[in-house]
Order: structure tokens, then sequence, then C-alpha cells
């Protein structure tokens, strides 16, 4: 009967799991961790990848996976309240039961193209949600790859997700530096003001390295400008899309640029990979 | 008429605040007897059901759907129900035509002061409600599962 | 015709009155004409007007009547209440159109023409009542009159309600059916409640939603519809089950009660032929006799039935009240 | 090669009924679709094309995936079990048959959806040749013989009679089981009459309908056509041609409440809808222009770039008959590709 | 998802006795949303509210269901214990099951069951409550009277003189209202004008009051503390500043066929007039369907006369806007029409007549000089008969169904001021009932019968004719159980009142309620009187139900009281749960500003960004402050812009939904 990978009838249907610890990491987001109703959830994943979070009656979308495979306990999801799902994400509470399925999308080539490579993370906001994920498979791997740079930003202090994990145990990686930038001047922050475009062109990075670009649709457009204007090809430039998904195997339709479909060929795409598909989202 | 003993209609009455509420627990406090199944809703206008929620009621099992408010003339927003009069009558009118049982919806006039006509209306509408027995017309199958 | 209104447009494309014509264009075959907005006297040349017009045009100068230039629309007697309609709800400016009525002797039916066993169709010309059909087997003949759209066999009549200029022959000629509008409707109505439960049942359940209806109706003009409004708690795409369909049209009809000006265009859209417009003419009928005879988008400044109310309106008692057959 | 005479298809039909259900062109209210057929059914085999194609038997408008409870903070949840009973889908016209290939492509080859496959496995399809194409037929454009419509079983009429040619092996494992309703015959009758066919789709009117401008690696060069805003002008933004034809395959995943349970089931969709896309924060589809030239560039160019150039459309002509305002694939092919 | 405490009180055994109310908690509890559920004997005591305070605070509720009485009775209670434990006030929500269930239903588990479901909506609706903010409106310090007579004069003088600026709004020439036209007054039996006029002088000498009289409402937009109303003041023809009540004017026009109104249209007056020699103001108007000069373009002998330049031909209607903070309705009353009670030859013999017509013929201004006299030949009648109840107490369909209250009273004072005066007059009253509730009432009606020889009748009068030159009356006397036939000279018909027929045009402009006899409705019959339903409009008078004078001016200076009460206040708060469109799903139809009974919904060309497409779009904007929260928008609205808070669609059909389960 069960033809499927995770063990269900159909990759349609998701399979039951618990939220067992929820984070307050923003007033807007919340990272939620969860485990498999018998323990483990029965799917393995690779950093960039994507689930299918359903609640019943409200309805189910695609988040992606925050937390690194190495960890194997647990899968954790930095939410962003946004809509009706994540509304009524945000008001639950530990123990409560979710229905999950995936993995989807293809993940950033953490052991090929990435390998061995200088990283350059570029975040905003909740954007740095399928970042973590590979920072800190990253970090797991140390010495599978080079310096680490981190440059993330949002509007506030009070808006940098995973602040506390980053200046507490990303930092004391080696080989690796953190540089954090908000919007606006604020009391009690003496670190940098000003967007991410503006802070990464300031840093003036060599283009001995690969970037990864998650943030606003208008960030990750600034950030390109600026990274080749810095002298990076399009080649070294990755970033992820996000689109409406509701299959997430690329037939129900909704993701669908071009020949590729986001939910299947992305979300993760190298920016030379862009240009091959229409403009359209 | 065969009337099923296991049957136990689902009744949604909506009430307006000022008058067929205030009916119902006139009703209420003069111990005026009326049928369990019956479920008030307050709205707070006979205007302001609206023909979804009726038939929302409909579809998620409801056998009879009855509304109640100010007598005409007397609503407390001056016209509210003179709108709902029309709105009701075209919709009755309309679930007849498409071949429901036209005993499924009422609308009745019951003021703060009529707590006997509260509980008269809302026997007589059970009774019919029990003659015509469950709703299978117009309901979601899959809420009758 | 059809001659005669491309002059003119091309006219008013010179003379810059307008900037742009909403009419027809040319199909594949001789029957599939396609909306279409011409934005030059050189484009009016693939311009088409003849018995296969029946697209009311009007819904489209809702996303037409922007504010640089004048739109010019071709409306048929019928399609000019429909605009009316939308001037009433300010869903267009009528100071950026220029409407020219054009006269219409009625939209045939291509269907029901295949219906009669006319097959291969290559061409139809009209002489008088009757028109010619040029087939692959041979020329064959039908009365026009058996083969109008069922829009057009209860004609409002020949006169414009609402334009800036004429292109018409026929403006006062009467309908000549229009006693016979509410011939289905009584007929259903005589019906016993198990037999219309049963026909709307078999018809309704046709229903793919594909919203057609909705969307060529010039009164379901609404931004977004409950229907595809995830946050209205009644949003639903496909009919799962039988109930969805009947919610869907009930509410439907009942938001265009008093605003529908029995266009028929939701009928004649309908890819699978419900008789859609009978529900329509059923408010419309009981809007007539209980409130007073009512015609949607007869002008521009009426007060819908809807919104409006006497104190000796009939109760709504009378319905549960009449006879039950 | 096989045969029965048409007045006696009932008994054969009932025969088929003892195997499995049978989905044909029924005729219900006026119109016709595949249903499942019983005796009091008015079979419809004369009608070319059904309103909605026959890939609602495979790939229904709306099926059941999962029901879910909840209590407190606990969910149970139900799947739904694919097909497990065989069944036969007859009269099916050779555009049709074809749509199934696509869809496989689809649904089948990679991420498997167990609910299709399940069906495809279990149903038995039937063809039927198509006598008198109509004027919107275009089946040849896509290399697709009206007149050997292929599937499992090939069935033709000719004069009063109907011929019936197993092909598959599942084909001729279910006509094993009809017994003999079916007396044998030879093919002369049946390949004359393929002849006549060929000769009346050389003179069908849309014949010269091409695809050689399109297909795969096109994207680009037209994507940015001006001619999408003049050609999407009058398209209402309806679903009716996703819905009557053969190949579209977007759907929707929705829960319904009843009250009892969550009901999570899968339907139809269109990618003509303007909510296909909407996002809280946006849609990139912003206008009908990008709706519509979303469905022809998937048929045309998206499709075929995915699946060694073949394309999303049997040329049943469907669309072309149904569309409400008479805008439909052929004139978008003629518009871009003749330029 | 809400956090929400279900409170189920047992109120005593109101409600435990016939529902379960463990049962309930258990049930709920299973519910989405639901974090904490209990019971408790009294939830509206002290104790029981603090149960609520402490469950809110210590689980941090979002929103509470209490399961009790009619919200009616406790939903305000309940909303200010939540909002002193911190919690929004409108995230409170009431399942009625007492009124609504334990005390129509005997089976324990049949209202147990009920109870649940009741329960389990409220918790439905709540889970899509949203914590909901009064608003605040500032109040405009100055009040309207609708009517001059007793009760507007009362009620304007009481808030004038607690300081607050009121304008009063006649319809007629002058103020003083049906009182001006009575002679004496039960049951003391003094004069009317007597006690009337000073009144009438206060107010036009008050400075706070200002008078619009021969003025009549057009329009009232707005809502409590901020009406705005358009008063048409009609043209008088007469410069209200220049003329000085000489009279002159009268004494010098030719047109003398208008009907006097004063007095009944028993006699004739000029087309220059002034109702009568204490009216206020004291100004003449002209009666342009009677002036020779409108009607033919000659005479202007006023103009000539007026030594004050006074005349002014070309005087137009004037158009007055003004705001105020709250309305009172003093529209008074009317004697009802005749013509249905032909019985009594009232149109037909000018010696038939009502009341009102008796005491202009007995007042000292009025046609007959104060004698006594038969209308047809000016003679000295030597019997008059009263007949009680025309048209009160009528379930004929004829006249009204309500006892006018004041028949009876001024019958015995006219047969008695009659008998006092004419002891030679032979008076009989035919009555149903007499009834004399009141202070000295039974007394004074004793005396009529006892010293003054007025023949009290039970019985009803079938017909009245002429005969012979004299009038004969026909009827039962019902405690001898005879026909009587008498013969007589004067009929007077206590004829019954109805309130004022512009009542209803102005209670729909007010969207006050009125009833079915076109009585305003009063907000509670017994704890509201002088209050329509509709903040901000008070009521005076008759036209409220039938008053004698002293009735009327408690309650005049009743609802002076509740206007000062509000007039005195800076800020109202209002009510939360009012209409919102939302500007993105918004068509611009302008259907919802149709049914809206307040005005309260307008059209603004808007800039939006609708999923990213920004444009200009007209969009429907609800006043919060006007909006009243009936919901006849929303009904309307088929994209479901339009919504109403607190009673959302999703709301009431989670309700619904619930309901149905």
């Amino acid at each position: 009967m069960c033809n499927c990978a995770n063990g269900n009838i159909d990759k349609l249907i998701p399979q039951l799991a618990v939220i067992t610890d929820i984070r307050t990491d923003t007033p807007d987001v919340k990272t939620f961790r969860v485990v498999g109703v018998d323990g483990k959830i029965n799917f393995d994943h690779k950093p960039g990848q994507c689930a299918m979070l359903t609640l019943p009656g409200i309805g189910e979308a695609m988040f992606s996976i925050t937390s690194s495979p190495t960890n194997t306990e647990y899968k954790e999801f930095s939410i962003k309240r946004c809509g009706t799902l994540t509304d009524a994400l945000h008001s639950v509470e530990v123990g409560q039961q979710i229905g999950i399925r995936g993995p989807y999308g293809k993940p950033f080539p953490v052991d090929t193209e990435f390998k061995g490579k200088n990283l350059l993370f570029i975040g905003g906001g909740i954007g740095i949600a399928p970042l973590r994920s590979v920072i800190n498979y990253a970090r797991d791997n140390r010495d599978d790859y080079g310096k680490i740079d981190v440059l993330y930003g949002s509007r506030s202090k009070e808006d940098l997700v995973d602040y506390e994990e980053m200046t507490n145990e990303w930092v004391k990686s080696r080989d690796f530096d953190l540089h954090l930038t908000i919007d606006r001047e604020q009391e009690g922050w003496d670190g940098h003001v000003g967007f991410v475009p503006n802070y990464l062109k300031e840093l003036k990075f060599d283009t001995n390295r690969i970037a990864i670009i998650c943030g606003p649709p208008i960030m990750i457009k600034f950030c390109l400008a600026a990274l080749i204007e810095m002298g990076f090809d399009k080649t070294q430039v990755y970033t992820t899309l996000e689109l409406k998904m509701k299959c997430g195997i690329g037939k129900c339709g909704r993701c669908n640029i071009g020949s590729k479909y986001v939910c299947k060929d992305g979300p993760v795409f190298r920016c030379d990979e862009l240009d091959e598909i229409p403009n359209e989202y | 008429m065969q009337v099923n003993s296991e049957f136990k209609p689902k009744i949604v009455a909506f009430c307006c605040n000022w008058c067929s509420y205030a009916g119902a627990d006139l009703a209420g406090s003069s111990r005026l007897s009326y049928p369990a199944d019956v479920k008030i809703i307050k709205v707070p206008c006979s205007c302001r059901v609206n023909p979804l929620f009726v038939l929302r009621a409909f579809e998620k099992g409801a056998d009879g759907v009855i509304i109640c408010g100010c007598h005409p003339g007397d609503c407390h927003y001056s016209t509210g129900n003179y709108y709902a009069r029309r709105r009701m009558t075209l919709l009755f009118s309309m679930l007849d035509y498409l071949g429901i049982e036209k005993g499924r919806t009422r609308v009745e006039w019951v003021s703060a002061a009529e707590g006997v006509k509260f509980s008269t209306v809302m026997n007589n509408f059970v009774s019919k409600i029990y003659q015509l027995g469950e709703n299978v017309k117009l309901g979601d199958l899959r809420c009758r599962k | 015709m059809q001659e005669v209104i491309k002059k003119r447009v091309k006219e008013l494309f010179d003379n810059n009155t307008i900037v742009r014509a909403i009419g027809w264009e040319n199909g594949e075959f001789f029957y599939d004409h396609t909306p279409a907005v011409f934005d030059s006297a050189a484009d009016m040349d693939v311009f088409v007007y003849d018995n296969f017009c029946a697209s009311n045009l009007s819904k489209y100068l809702i996303n037409h009547c922007a504010p640089e230039g004048k739109t010019l629309v071709l409306l048929k007697p019928c399609d000019t209440y429909s605009f009316n309609q939308l001037l009433t709800e300010h869903r267009i400016n009528k100071d950026n159109i220029y409407i020219i009525g054009i006269g219409c002797d009625g939209m045939v039916d291509i269907d029901k023409i295949r219906a009669l066993g006319i097959k291969g169709i290559t061409k139809i010309t009209q002489n008088g009542d009757e028109l010619v059909i040029d087939t692959m087997y041979g020329e064959k003949k039908c009365k026009k009159a058996d083969v109008l759209l069922e829009k057009c066999l209860s004609c409002k009549g020949k006169k414009h309600m609402i334009y800036d200029e004429l292109i018409s022959e026929n403006e006062d000629e009467m309908p000549q059916d229009a006693s016979k509008r509410f011939d289905l409707v009584n007929e259903l109505e005589n019906m016993t409640s198990e037999e219309r439960f049963a026909f709307w049942q078999n018809e309704l359940s046709k229903c793919i939603r594909c919203n057609a209806c909705r969307n060529i109706c010039p009164a379901c003009s609404c931004r977004k519809c409950v229907f595809d409004n995830s946050a209205s708690g009644v949003a639903s795409k496909a009919n799962a089950d039988s109930f969805e369909e009947k919610m869907f049209h009930i509410i439907r009809a009942f938001h265009v009660a008093g605003r529908c000006t029995d266009c028929g265009e939701c009928t004649r859209v309908c890819p699978q032929g419900i008789p859609l417009h009978l529900l329509n003419r059923k408010f419309i009928k009981d809007i007539n006799t209980l409130y007073g005879e009512y015609q949607a988008g007869e002008t521009a400044d009426q007060r819908g039935p809807l919104t409006d109310y006497t104190q000796q309106d009939v109760e709504p008692t009378f319905i549960s009240d009449k006879e039950v057959k | 090669m096989q045969k029965i005479k048409l007045e006696n298809i009932n008994e054969l039909l009932q025969s088929m009924a003892q195997i499995g259900k049978v989905y044909a062109p029924i005729e219900k209210a006026g119109q016709v679709n595949y249903y499942e057929w019983n005796k009091d059914a008015k079979l419809r085999l004369d009608v070319l094309n059904t309103v909605k194609s026959a890939k609602d038997v495979f790939f229904p408008q709306t099926e059941d995936l999962a029901s879910f409870k909840t209590e407190g903070k606990e969910i149970s949840i139900q799947a739904e079990k694919p097909l497990d009973e065989d069944f036969a889908v007859f009269g099916v016209r050779a555009c049709d048959v074809k749509s199934f290939d696509i869809l496989d492509k689809v649904f089948i080859e990679e991420n498997t959806d167990e609910f299709y496959k399940a069906r495809r496995e279990h149903g038995v399809v039937i063809s039927h040749a198509c006598n008198e194409p109509e004027e919107t037929c275009f089946c040849t454009t896509f290399g697709i013989d009206a007149s050997a419509p292929k599937g499992d079983i090939e069935t033709y009429t000719v004069g009063d009679t109907l011929y019936w040619l197993p092909v598959t092996d599942k084909g001729k494992e279910y006509s094993a089981k009809l017994g003999n309703i079916l007396e044998e015959a030879d093919e002369s009758q049946v390949n004359k009459q393929k002849e006549t066919i060929k000769a009346i789709m050389d003179k069908l009117p849309l014949k010269d309908v091409t695809t050689q401008a399109f297909g795969a690696g096109k994207t680009m060069e037209y994507f940015d056509r001006p001619e999408w805003k003049e050609l999407s002008e009058a398209c209402i933004g309806c679903g009716t041609c996703t819905y009557v034809c053969p190949t579209c395959q977007c759907y929707d995943i929705r829960d319904y409440d009843t009250g009892k349970s969550i009901e999570r089931f899968r339907c139809w969709d269109s990618c003509m809808y303007s909510d296909f896309t909407m996002m809280a924060h946006g849609n990139p589809r912003k206008t009908q222009t990008e709706r519509f030239r979303q469905r022809f560039m998937h048929k045309l160019v998206y499709f075929p770039d995915n699946n060694n150039g073949e394309f999303s459309c049997v040329g049943c002509g469907r669309c072309v008959a149904k569309c409400p305002i008479s805008m439909n694939i052929v004139k978008v092919m003629k518009a871009l590709g003749g330029k | 998802m809400q956090k929400i405490g279900v409170f189920v009180c047992w109120c005593g055994s109101n409600i435990a006795a016939t529902v379960d109310v463990a049962e309930v908690v258990q049930a709920v509890k299973t519910q989405p949303g639901v974090a904490f559920a209990t019971d408790y004997q009294y939830m509206c005591s002290e104790a029981g509210q603090s149960i609520i305070k402490n469950a809110i605070k210590e689980h941090d509720l979002t929103g509470i269901v209490v399961c009790s009485c009619s919200p009616r009775m406790h939903e305000a209670t309940f909303r200010k214990t939540a909002q002193a434990a911190g919690l929004n006030p409108y995230m409170v929500e009431i399942a009625n099951i007492r009124e609504h269930c334990s005390w129509i239903h005997k089976d324990k588990n049949e209202a147990t069951q009920k109870a649940i479901i009741l329960a389990n909506a409220a918790v439905a609706k709540v889970n899509l409550n949203a914590p909901l903010v009064q608003g605040e409106s500032s109040v405009t310090k100055r009040a309207l009277v609708i009517g001059g007579g007793i009760a507007g004069i009362q009620t304007a003088l009481d808030i004038a003189e607690a300081g607050y600026e009121v304008d009063i709004v006649e319809k007629e020439p002058t103020i003083g209202g049906k009182m001006a036209q009575l002679d004496k007054t039960f049951p003391t039996l003094d004069c009317s004008a007597c006690i009337l006029t000073p009144k009438m002088v206060d107010v036009a000498a008050n400075e706070n009051i200002t008078l619009y009289t021969y003025s009549e409402v057009e329009q009232v937009k707005g809502f409590v503390g901020n009406f705005s109303v358009t008063i048409k003041k009609k043209a008088r023809y007469v410069k209200e500043d220049l003329c000085t009540g000489c009279g002159e004017c009268m004494s010098k026009c030719p047109s003398k066929k208008g009907k006097d109104e004063f007095n009944c249209g028993l006699n004739n007056r000029t087309a220059i007039n002034i109702p009568f020699a204490q009216a206020i103001p004291n100004v003449a108007y002209i009666d342009a369907e009677q002036c020779i000069k409108f009607k033919t373009g000659k005479c202007g002998l006023c103009e000539k006369t007026c030594s004050a330049n006074a005349i002014d031909y070309n005087q137009k209607d004037e158009i007055i806007e003004r705001e105020y903070g709250a309305i009172v309705m003093a529209t008074g009353y009317e004697p009802i029409k005749l013509d249905k009670f032909d019985e009594y030859q009232y149109s037909k013999h000018p010696d038939v007549i009502t009341s009102l017509e008796l005491e202009r013929i007995m007042n000292a201004a009025g046609p007959t000089g104060g004698t006594l006299l038969k209308m047809s030949d000016k003679e000295h009648p030597h019997s008059v008969t009263f007949i009680q109840c025309v048209g009160s107490r009528d379930i004929s369909g004829r006249g009204k169904p309500y006892c006018s209250k004041i028949c009876c009273m001024y019958t015995a004072k006219h047969a008695m001021l009659i008998r006092d005066k004419y002891p030679d007059v032979e008076v009989n009253v035919f009555y149903i009932d007499v009834r004399t509730p009141g202070k000295n009432f039974d007394e004074f009606y004793r005396r009529a019968v006892e010293e003054y020889g007025v023949n009290y009748i039970k019985g009803q009068v079938g017909k009245v004719y002429e005969k012979d030159g004299h009038l004969v009356v026909q009827a039962v006397d019902l405690i001898a159980n005879k026909q009587l036939v008498l013969d007589t000279d004067m009929v007077v018909l206590a004829t019954a009142i109805e309130p004022s027929k512009t009542a209803r045009d102005l209670a729909s402009m007010l969207t006050a309620s009125i009833d079915t006899n076109d009585f305003i409705t009063e907000a509670h019959p017994k704890l509201r009187p002088v209050e329509s339903p509709t903040a901000g409009i008070f009521l005076s008078g008759v036209c409220q139900g039938p008053k004698d004078i002293p009735e009327t001016v408690s309650q005049a200076g009743a609802a002076a009281a509740k206007v000062i009460g509000l007039l005195a206040k800076d800020k109202l708060l209002t009510n939360p749960c009012v209409a919102h469109s939302d500007e993105l799903l918004c068509n611009g139809c302008s259907q919802c500003e149709k049914v809206c009974p307040y005005g309260a919904i307008s059209y603004i060309d808007k800039e939006v960004n609708d999923h990213g497409v920004r444009e200009t779009r007209r969009v429907a904007q609800v006043n919060e402050a006007l909006c009243q929260g009936c919901g006849a928008c929303t009904v309307t609205c088929p994209s479901g812009a339009m919504d109403l808070k607190g009673f959302t669609n999703r709301q009431i059909m989670a309700e619904v939904d619930a309901i149905c389960k």
C-alpha cells in the first residue's frame, strides 16, 4: 500500500507530527520545533528544502526547514505571521499536533558547488530562515567550507530573527564573521545602521566566494546588483524564490514559471538560471 | 405523514436583538416552553441576516431556519425589517422554485412583549419541521455523514 | 450595417473623438467572433457585425474607461440596459465613453442550427426572415426565428436606453414575444415541488464551476467574488457536493437580483447548457409581481427593488402559504 | 476484430457493467458527459466531444484525499485509499485517448500521484473512431489519427454495426471476459471507413494549423510578445477552457469542515483564475494577460520543454467550441506562430 | 486561535436544576480555543466575577464565554468584569442558557445538550472576535424641541433654565398648541389661557430660546450629540422683526373668507391674520391662498396700512441649518377626522360639534364671544347631549383602539360649566365607562353629577338625526335596559385624539420607532418612558401617548432633565459594533449607501494597493459615529466588503456551524 517515500499512501497526504517547542523570535516571527508523533519525522532533508505544514480546517502551506539536517532529532520552522495559517500557527501551544509532508524542492548544493568555498550569506528579515539551515550545516561540517560571512539585517533589533543564536553561538565558530544591520537608528543598538544592500557595498567582499541571498524581493534585487558591481558572476550567487504552492510536487501549477516549478526545481536557484526563466515572480 | 421518532431536527432561529431576542427572553422568563431543537442566534436586526447564512445553515445540516424581527414599522433601526422582508421573500420564493420544501424557512415578526407569540411560533415551526422530516434536498451530504 | 459602422468608427478615430473602440473581430469561422479592442482606424479592418455578435460588450468598459481618451463602444439595444446598470453602480464613467447604439434584429445560435441536423456549415447569409446556409453538402435554409439565441427570444425591444449616436434601422420596433418571457418560469412554478427539484438537480449537477456565467455577467462585476475570497468563509472552487453548485447559483442569482437586466449572457456562455436565466427571471418575475414592474438598466438613476421597500410589502409567509402542488 | 449490431449495444454494455463500472458519453439534461452507465442511461456514442473530457474519469474534478479529526491539540489523519477496482471507459475519441498519455507524463513519470495511477491501472480505455469530425477539430495538428483512436480497445461505428478491436493485453483480457456477446468480423468495412474519415480530415478547415513555430526552448522568444495583450483583451478569466480541456491538470487542495471532520480534497483549478497565484503580499500574474499567456505558453512551450517537445494539446476543439468569447488556442497559434 | 475561558453559571437552581452545568463544562473543554472552563453558583456575584477575573489573568485568556442568563441582563456586567481584568470588553460573549434553555425545558438531558450547543456556538463566535474600542463623539450643547404646545414650551423652558440653548420649531404661526384653544382646565376649572400665556411670554423672553414658528423640520442628519437639522421657515410675508402686532392690517383686509383655525373653523378670519390676541410671536402672517394680492395681484391694502412697513409680499421660504445635541419630540395631537362616523351627523348638522369646538364656543375670545349658542341659528340651546368615546376604544377599525384618556374629564368639565352658567340647559352624557383616575378627578366627576345635576346615562348612541328642526338622539340605556329617544338642541362628540399627522414622517427622519397608532415608542415602557430607543431623541407630551396637561407637563420636565443630562456631557462613547468596509473588496456600487438609515456611508476616491496593484478607486467609508450597527448594508454588499464588527459574516456563520454540527 505504502508506495511513498514518506510511508504514506500518497505524497499529498501529511503525516502526523507534534510541536514540541515554540520560540518567539520577533514580534511577528516564531520558531516551531516539530517531531513525529512517535519521535522522529520519517523523512530527511537537505539545507534549503521545504515542507508542507497542515492545520486541519485552516489549511496547508510550504515553509522552509530552518534547522540543519545534521540535527536529526527534530525539524524547525521559523514562521512569520502573514496570513490565515500563520496566524493560527502563532496561536498554538506546545503539544499541538500538526500535519507535515516533505521534503520538497531542490536544496542548496552544499555537497557540491559550495564545498570548499568561502560563503557569504546575505539575509533580510524572515529571509534568514532558509539560510539558517545552510549556515548551521556549514558550521557543523566546518572543515568542508572556507570563510563564512553572514550579513543580516532587519527593520529593528527586535526584528532580527535568531539574534540569540547568532550572537551566542554562530560567532564562536571558526572563520566566521557576523555583520548585523538594522534599517533605522535605535536606542540600545550600537551596531551598523542601514539597508542590507548598502552595507554589502560598504563591506567590500572580494569575489572569492559564493553568495547566497534571501530576503524581500527588493533586497534580493539590489544585493544582486551590488554583487555584480563588486565583480561577482551570476553563477556565484544563489537565491530562493517564493510563490504560492499547493501540491509541492510540481503538478498543481501555481508555482510554474516558464518550464520550472519553484516547489520542485527551486526554491533555490543560481542567479544565472533565473535569466533563463521569465521574470514572473 | 410518516414521522421518524428518531429524528431530532436542527433548527436555527435568527433573532433581532431589540424585539425577537427580547421576546424569546420573555418566553423564557414566562416559562413558555418550546422544543429544544430551536437554537437562537442573536443578530442586531433582521436585516443583518444574509441569505448566505440561511443557506449555510442548511448546508451544515439544519432542517429549518426561521428569522424573527420587529414588526414592520417597529424596527429599532426604523427600516431594517422592511429590507429583510423583501430579501427573505425573494430568497424563500427561490428556494421553493428550486423544489426545496417551503415549510423549512420562515419569517416571523415578534415584539419584545410577545413572549407568548414567540413560544407559539416556535412550537408551530418545529412541528412543521417534524412533519417535513430530515432536510435532504439542500444540505452538503458530507455534513450528514 | 457592418460597413456603415466601420466607416463611422473610422471617422471618429480620424477626427480624434475617440482613442479606442470596443467591437467584435472576425474569427476562424464565420460564427466565432471575439470581442476586441481596436486602437486605430486601421485596426477596424477586421471589425465584424452580423448575426453572431451576441456578446454584451458593456462589461469590458469597467477596465476600459480609464481617464486618457474616449473609448467607443458598440452597444446593441439589450446591452444598453447593462450599460445603464453599470453607470448606476458607478462602475464606469460615461464621460470617457462614446456609445454608438447599433441596431439588432436578433442573434443566431449556431448550436440550434446544428441541432436541425445541418452539418459542415461554411457560410450563412440572411434573406428576409430566412437564413441561407451554405454547407459542405449543399445549400440549406431555415427560418431565423427558429434559430435565435435564447436571450433573443424574449427581446426587450429594439430601442436603445442610452447612446451618443445611433446606427439603427429598427429603433421603434416592439418585441414580438415579450409576453412569453416568463413562460418557462411559469411552467416550472406549475410543476410539483418534487418535479422542480428533479429539474434543477438535473440541470445544476452538470455545473462544472467554470465561472463563465459569473465572469461574463455585467452585473457580477465584483472585484473579488465571495466565492473566490478565502477570507469570506464561503469560498469554493469545484463542486465537491451537489450542495455547492446550488449555493453558488442561488447566491449568484440573489446578488444580481434587482440588478440583472436579463441580458441572457449567463445562459449563452454556459458550457453545460444550464438555463441559468431561469433563475434570474424567477427573481425578476417575483419582483415585478410583488413590488411593481421593474427593469434594471432602463435608466441610470433607478433605485433597485432590493434597496427599496414599501410599508405594505407582502409578507414572506405568502410563499409558505401558497398552495402546495 | 469483432462486431455487434448497434441496436444490441445495451446488451454489450450490460455485460461490461458486470465486469466493472463503465463510464461512457451519456446525455443528461441535454448535455453529454462521461457518467457511469446504467440501463436507463442515454448513451450518445454519436456525439463527438463530450462537454467535460474523459480525463474526468482518471483525474476527477474533485476527489477526497484525507480526513482529519481534531480534539484539543490532537489530530488523527485518515488517508483515502486509491481506487482498487476495475472499470472501463467507453467511447473515448482519439484526442482524449492521447490526452491520457499527456496526463501520465504529469502524474506518473515523476512524483507519482497514487490516486491517478491506481485509476489508470484499473481503467480499460475503449476508444471510438470519429466518423464525422467537426470544423473545430484539429487533432491532426498533433499527429492524432481520429480514424485509428488507439486505447486498450478500439471501436468503430460503420453503418448499424459497432466494430471492436482489442489492442493491448489489457484490452484483450477485458474482451475475453465478455464471453460471446461479440461476433467475429473482418476488417474490410472498418478499413474502408478509415479511408473515408481520412478524406474528411483532409478537408477540415483547421487542418493547416501548425505547431512548427512552438516547442521546447522558446520561452524567451514568445514570453514578451505584444500579441498576448491583444489576444487576452477579451478574456473574461473564466475556467471554461481549462475545465473542458483534456490535458489541463492544475489543481487546488482544500479543506472542508463537515462539523464532524475536516475533509481534505483536491479539485480542478484554473490558471485563468485571478486568484490562482495570489499571495498575501502580491500576485506574480497581475492581469489577465499574464494568466492567459501562462495557459498557452504552458501548452505550447513549457510543457514541450519538460517533455521532449510534446505539446500539451490534443486538438479536440472543445475550447474552440466552448469559449464564451471565442478566443482559443487556434487563434493564439495563428496569431503568434504565423508571423 | 484564542485562549477562551468558559464560565457556566448555575444561577442558583434557575439553571443548575435543569442543566447539568458540570457536563457543560466538560463538553466545552474539547472545543477549539477553549483553555479553561468552570462553573459557579452566581457568576454575576462579586465572587463569581472574581473567578472570571482571576482566570483571565491566570490563564492569559484572550476571550471569555459566560453561560448564564440573557445578555440583556448581564452582558454589560461581564464586559466590565473582563475590562477590569485587562481584557477587551468585546471579547466577551454570553451563551443564554437560562431564558433560552433552562427556563423553557424540563428534560435535564435535553436542556444540557442544548446548553452545550449554545456554549459551543458562543465559543465559535469568540474564536473570531476581535477587540473593539468605543469611539468618542462630541456633544453640541443645544437642543431642538419640535412642537410648541405646552409640552414643547415646558421642555424648552426647563432646558433653557439649566443654561442650555434650545430652539422650538412650531408649524403654526404661534406657539401655544391645543392648550391655548382650551377655555377652562379640569379639575380646577382655572382659565387655560391665564396659566399658559405667562409661559409663552417666558419663552419669548428667554435668551436661551430661539423660536421658529410657521416652520417645519425638513431633514435630520446625524446622531446623538451631533444632529444636523434642516428647518424650513415658511414665508409669512410679514417681516417678523418689524411687525408690532397692532392688528391694523387685519381690520383693513378685505379677504374674510378663511376658516379661523384657532376657532376650529367655526368662524372666518382675514387673509392677514394673528391667530389670537396672546399669540407668540405676536406677528401677523398672510395666508397666501386667501390673499387677494396673491390671487389677483391687486389689493395691497395691508401694505398700505402697515405703519411699520412690515409687509413683504416677496418673502421666500427660508432654509435654516442648525446643529443640535438632542431632539425632543413634542408634536402633540389632533382630534381624529369624523368622516367615518356618519351616524352622529357631524358633517351634516352644525349643532353636532366636537368637544374642542365647544371649548371655543365657551371661550370669551371664541366665535360666540363665550355665549353658548347653537351654531345653526345662534339661538340658546335648551338641551345639550354629550357622546363619549367617539372613535376611542374602538375595535371596529373606524376609530382608535386606545382610550384617549382626557375625554371623561373634559366632558365632566363641559357639563359642569354649562349647568353652572345656564342652569336651564338640560345636559345628558352618554358614556361607556367613566374613567377618573387622577388627583381630584373622581371628586370632580361626582360634583358634576351630584351638585350640577348632569344626567349620566350608560349606553351607546346608535344614531343622531334631525327631526322638526331639532336633533334626536337614539340610544340605549344599559342600566335601565331600554331604548331611549331623546330630543336635544346640541350634540357634543368626545372625539378621540390621535398623534399629529407629522409624527410619522418626523419619526422616520429621526429614526425613532413609532407604533401602529403613530405614537412614538419609548425606549422602555416603564423604565425609560421619555426616551426613544434612538439615542438623543426624547419624548414629551401626547406624541408618546394620550395625556392630560399635568401629565404632559411632568413628562416635559422629565424629558428636559434627560436632555440636560445629555448636554452636560462633553463626550459620548459610541457603539463599536459598527459597519466597516474593506476597501480592497469594495466595488463602489453605492448599494449599501442606499439602505443606510443613518446616512453613515459615503464614497470617496482613494488610492489603494491591491496585492501590488496601485490604483484609485471609489470606495465606501463608514462614519463610525453615525453608524448604529443594524447591518442592512452588509447584505446589499455582494462581495462581502461591508461587514459588521461584533457580528461579522464569519462570526455568524461560525455560530451557525456550531449549532448545526
